[in-house]
């Protein structure tokens, strides 16, 4: 069976058909052009870019990132070209690649995020993923994740008005419960839920007494976290019908495919890009050797397909 | 054909822990030969510091941009190497470019610290060392021996390359002199796409892995905690 | 300067003063008794022992344990030999190893917390941990730790009872957001709080496609997590002026230093001690080590001790 | 003085990935040697199995229980052990006591499978080995094998020993024998504080390092999913 023969096709709702269910996890393969040295765009499902705010954003002073064990912490601090250039710059490259287009945003208020989503939708993209969970802003962003009130608004907001481009909420892993917050997605026409964003955390350097972020927190990400995520993945699936993409720590096919089986229809591939380039090609290229060793045609086969009773 | 001042990022296979490439500048290219010279800091250097000669390390490189030779305008100024600890891994493939057309100031804590010292001796026009005890050339730091050199003397006719501790390059940044700094930041991809290594220039946040790790000295604005 | 001449004592509230910060963590060694052929028991600040429930639990069926990048989950399901044979046997054993005693109790309701604090109280334990932030038991527990009302009441109803042990209260990494359950806490009179318990996690064997843990889900501990405990421990910290005892991930006197700069008072030591049983004794040595290294003589020094500002 | 049955925990110093030591049967002790037998299942044998003379581990142990001996009432009967695949590495070290007063039977997926065949052959009073695929001794399991040895005889004649895979300890079960089965789950401590090996007997949950590793094979409630 050769890679062709096997069918890993899937859909983010009725908008967004992906030919395979890997993509980039987003800030971690920049604006798209920065990775076509290392794999074809063009392989993967979709490309999901650096996270977009209404205005150009500097980020925060460094030290910016640090490694804990079989992790990373970072607090870019959403560090973005702003609106205005990403549409104008970046992302006629980015659609020039070939693959799906799918912009992460991140808003100040719901108000924003509508008009950052619209404009968005006028420039032709194929998916827009709602950040509502990134750690290492201040305002905006991660306090609509975790406010059931807010962030049910804002979903409502952003749906009324944009019809064209798949929308994908972005759910933080600190969502009490996440269900609740999935559930709220679905309900006001979410296309799919994503998860999960970095975990907020901290570490200290014993000799100089300081945080080794800069700005004190930022969010673990990597292998450390693919235990907290498939829970996470899976306790989602369970409450919603749209598809659940799943994140965190995805190295190897064999990675994605535990997703999968936890309830995932798609995965994004964020810290491992950073060890290796071409990692989302390698976790593909994983998954169809999975699929051709086990005899499995039809990736939908795998969605959600543990086996938790007795046999 | 890697260029004096880019770097390699180097991985240890098989592992979760540690998880990251490190970053380092490449000290040597011959025969096919790339040498790395490191100095053991933390978890990888010192994983990297057990290897045997078979064992295996992965790559990603060359990355970043390159000192700029002294072309054009600057090709009259006198190339001014200042090194202070590793950062001499930096500079000596610069060196071994610029020869005798060149001075290197080579500071660190004592004698140990300065490595490959006699190669550096030996390429360079002028070599003056430094070391905070005196074991090695001038008692003082190499920002003092460069603060004498150009003591005096009109400061167009040098060209600072510096690669060192950030503090070392912020007091070279103070003398007012035209030239380049190589800074180092933590990286995470060193391709670009992470935004980990930012420096902060007068211009705004500037990759390390990408628009440097070498920058017009005079650009960057110095505020590590 | 030798060991001796170092001032490592901290006090637990008014309770319970310890003469080192580190402590053992609930569940990693046993009843106490098993780790005295390890190490002196008395050398430590406290042991913190199994959680106790009214009645014996049988746990979990096997797998129980599994491991994951930098860490394991456990579902051990709170396997314990009830608050009578605790009292009638595995206590006085327990007392006899000459370090204070720290009882780890779960209720399936408030009554329930009560009635075992109450007969701990009258047994004569120093301290008294409330676990309600156990991912392995269905009910109970973590019910507690995740609803800030019946997080309150809980806490009422034990400090109205007991006034002899000092009450600790387990953090869950789940409470959102955690300081307020912290505060209540306080307000409550708890003489303490410790953080974090494990992080609900899962993990998946690919080839028979099954959960690695019986129960499905377990809880997430070791180097894995001690970022994101870290984090919790500093924002806790800042919540409240009763004292917090930092948890997760803690190997070596570092490691511990490193949550005493966050705000931590002490620290309990736990699946470090699966990989060297000895772990929390080479806790204590490589604080003191710190402290001599650094020429600190007063651990309190260090408490919250982390710079932040520009230099 | 480790016993037949008892375990180490074997763990890689300096390396947090893997984080837990793993439990392995001793399988010789000779001339203050230590040595295990092991084959490679997954990431901690996988390093395991690229260390090189002079590498260390770190051992705990011995740790667990032993197979007791056929004495007292049980002295008449004759030790049947039973190995499949690695099970043997827990069974050598009693069958080298035993001698010639056992029965052996070795069951494996094949003859690659069948580890120290010759000694045990050798060491053992009457030897049967078992593959799937008949490459080795009769072609079917080791229950097989045991199931025909006993047929017609006396089972009380009989005290078993048994090591391998859970579908096995569970089928010999079923044969109404005397003995004992050593059993292997996961473990984290090794020292019976975690709790995580539970093992499900008719008395309760026990722990495989404490009170185990060595059961009575007629206590154990095999359940594994
Ligand atoms: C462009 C560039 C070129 C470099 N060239 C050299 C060289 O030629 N020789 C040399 O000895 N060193 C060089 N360094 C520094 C080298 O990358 C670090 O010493 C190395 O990453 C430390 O790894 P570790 O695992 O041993 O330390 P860690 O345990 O990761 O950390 C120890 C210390 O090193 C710092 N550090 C950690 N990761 C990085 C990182 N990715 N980049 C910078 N600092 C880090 C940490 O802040 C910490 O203070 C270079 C750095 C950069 C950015
Ligand atoms: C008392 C006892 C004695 C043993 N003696 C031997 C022996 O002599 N020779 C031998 O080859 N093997 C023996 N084992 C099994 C051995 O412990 C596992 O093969 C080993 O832990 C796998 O480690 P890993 O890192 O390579 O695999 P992992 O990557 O950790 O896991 C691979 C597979 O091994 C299983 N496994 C993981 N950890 C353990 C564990 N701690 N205990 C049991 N299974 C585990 C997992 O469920 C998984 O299916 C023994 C086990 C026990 C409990
Ligand atoms: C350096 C870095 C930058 C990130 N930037 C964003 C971002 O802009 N928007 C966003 O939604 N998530 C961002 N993330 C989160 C990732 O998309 C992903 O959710 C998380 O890293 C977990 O996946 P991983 O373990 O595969 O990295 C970023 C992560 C990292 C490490
Ligand atoms: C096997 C195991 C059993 C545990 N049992 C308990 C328990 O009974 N009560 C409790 O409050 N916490 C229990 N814990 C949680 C630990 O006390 C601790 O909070 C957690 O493991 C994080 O610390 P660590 O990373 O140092 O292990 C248990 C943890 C493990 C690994
Ligand atoms: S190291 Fe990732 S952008 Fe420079
Ligand atoms: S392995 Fe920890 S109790 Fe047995």
């Amino acid at each position: 069976m050769s890679g062709s023969e096997l069918n890993l096709s899937v859909n983010i709702g009725q908008k967004l058909p992906l030919k395979n269910p890997v993509m980039t996890a987003s800030g971690t393969c920049g604006y798209g052009a920065e990775v076509a040295r290392f794999y074809e765009p063009a392989r993967l499902g979709a490309l999901v870019l650096k996270g977009i705010s209404l205005t150009p954003w500097p980020g925060n002073p460094c030290p910016r990132i640090t490694e804990t064990a079989c992790g990373m912490i970072n607090s870019i601090g959403l560090q973005n070209v702003g609106l205005k250039a990403f549409i104008k710059e970046k992302l006629p490259v980015a659609k020039a690649l070939g693959s799906p287009i799918i912009a992460n945003i991140l808003g100040g208020s719901a108000g924003e995020y509508v008009k950052i989503a619209r404009a968005l939708e006028e420039a032709g993209v194929d998916g827009i993923e709602l950040n509502v969970s990134c750690p290492n802003v201040k305002k905006g962003g991660i306090a609509f994740g975790l406010d059931l009130k807010s962030f049910t608004k804002l979903i409502k907001a952003v749906r009324k008005d944009i019809s064209g481009p798949a929308i994908i909420v972005k759910l933080s892993p600190g969502a009490q419960p996440i269900e609740a917050f999935a559930r709220a997605a679905q309900e006001e026409g979410a296309d799919a839920v994503s998860l999960i964003n970095t975990v907020p955390a901290m570490a200290i350097d014993a000799d100089s007494r300081r945080p080794l972020i800069r700005n004190i927190v930022g969010g673990l990400s990597g292998p450390a976290i693919k235990p907290i995520a498939l829970w996470l993945v899976y306790k989602t699936s369970k409450a919603v019908t749209i598809p659940v993409i799943g994140i965190g720590g995805i190295r190897t096919g064999r990675d994605a495919i535990e997703f999968i089986l936890a309830g995932a229809s798609a995965v994004q591939v964020g810290t491992a890009s950073f060890v290796d380039p071409a990692a989302p090609v390698r976790v593909l290229e994983g998954i169809e050797g999975y699929m051709r060793e086990k005899g499995i045609k039809d990736i939908s086969a795998l969605v959600g397909g543990l086996v938790t009773g007795c046999s | 054909m890697p260029m004096p001042g880019q770097f390699f990022m180097v991985g240890l296979p098989g592992r979760l822990d540690p998880l990251l490439k490190r970053p380092f500048g490449l000290f040597r290219h011959e025969d096919g030969l790339l040498s790395f010279m490191y100095r053991v800091r933390g978890k990888g250097t010192l994983i990297m510091s057990g290897l045997v000669p078979g064992d295996t390390v992965e790559i990603l490189g060359p990355l970043g941009n390159h000192y700029p030779l002294p072309e054009g305008k600057y090709r009259i100024r006198k190339p001014l190497l200042v090194a202070g600890g590793t950062g001499v891994a930096s500079l000596l493939p610069l060196l071994r470019e610029l020869k005798k057309n060149s001075i290197f100031v080579y500071g660190g804590r004592n004698r140990d610290e300065l490595l490959c010292i006699d190669e550096v001796r030996g390429l360079a026009g002028e070599f003056i060392a430094a070391t905070q005890d005196g074991s090695e050339g001038v008692r003082g730091t190499a920002v003092d021996v460069v603060t004498d050199l150009i003591r005096g003397r009109d400061k167009d006719g040098f060209l600072l390359y510096a690669c060192g501790p950030a503090g070392m390059l912020k007091s070279l940044q103070g003398l007012g002199l035209q030239g380049y700094c190589a800074m180092e930041e933590n990286m995470a991809c060193g391709t670009g796409v992470c935004l980990g290594c930012a420096v902060k220039t007068s211009t705004g946040y500037k990759r390390a892995c990408t628009e440097g790790p070498v920058f017009d000295i005079n650009e960057v604005v110095f505020e590590r905690f």
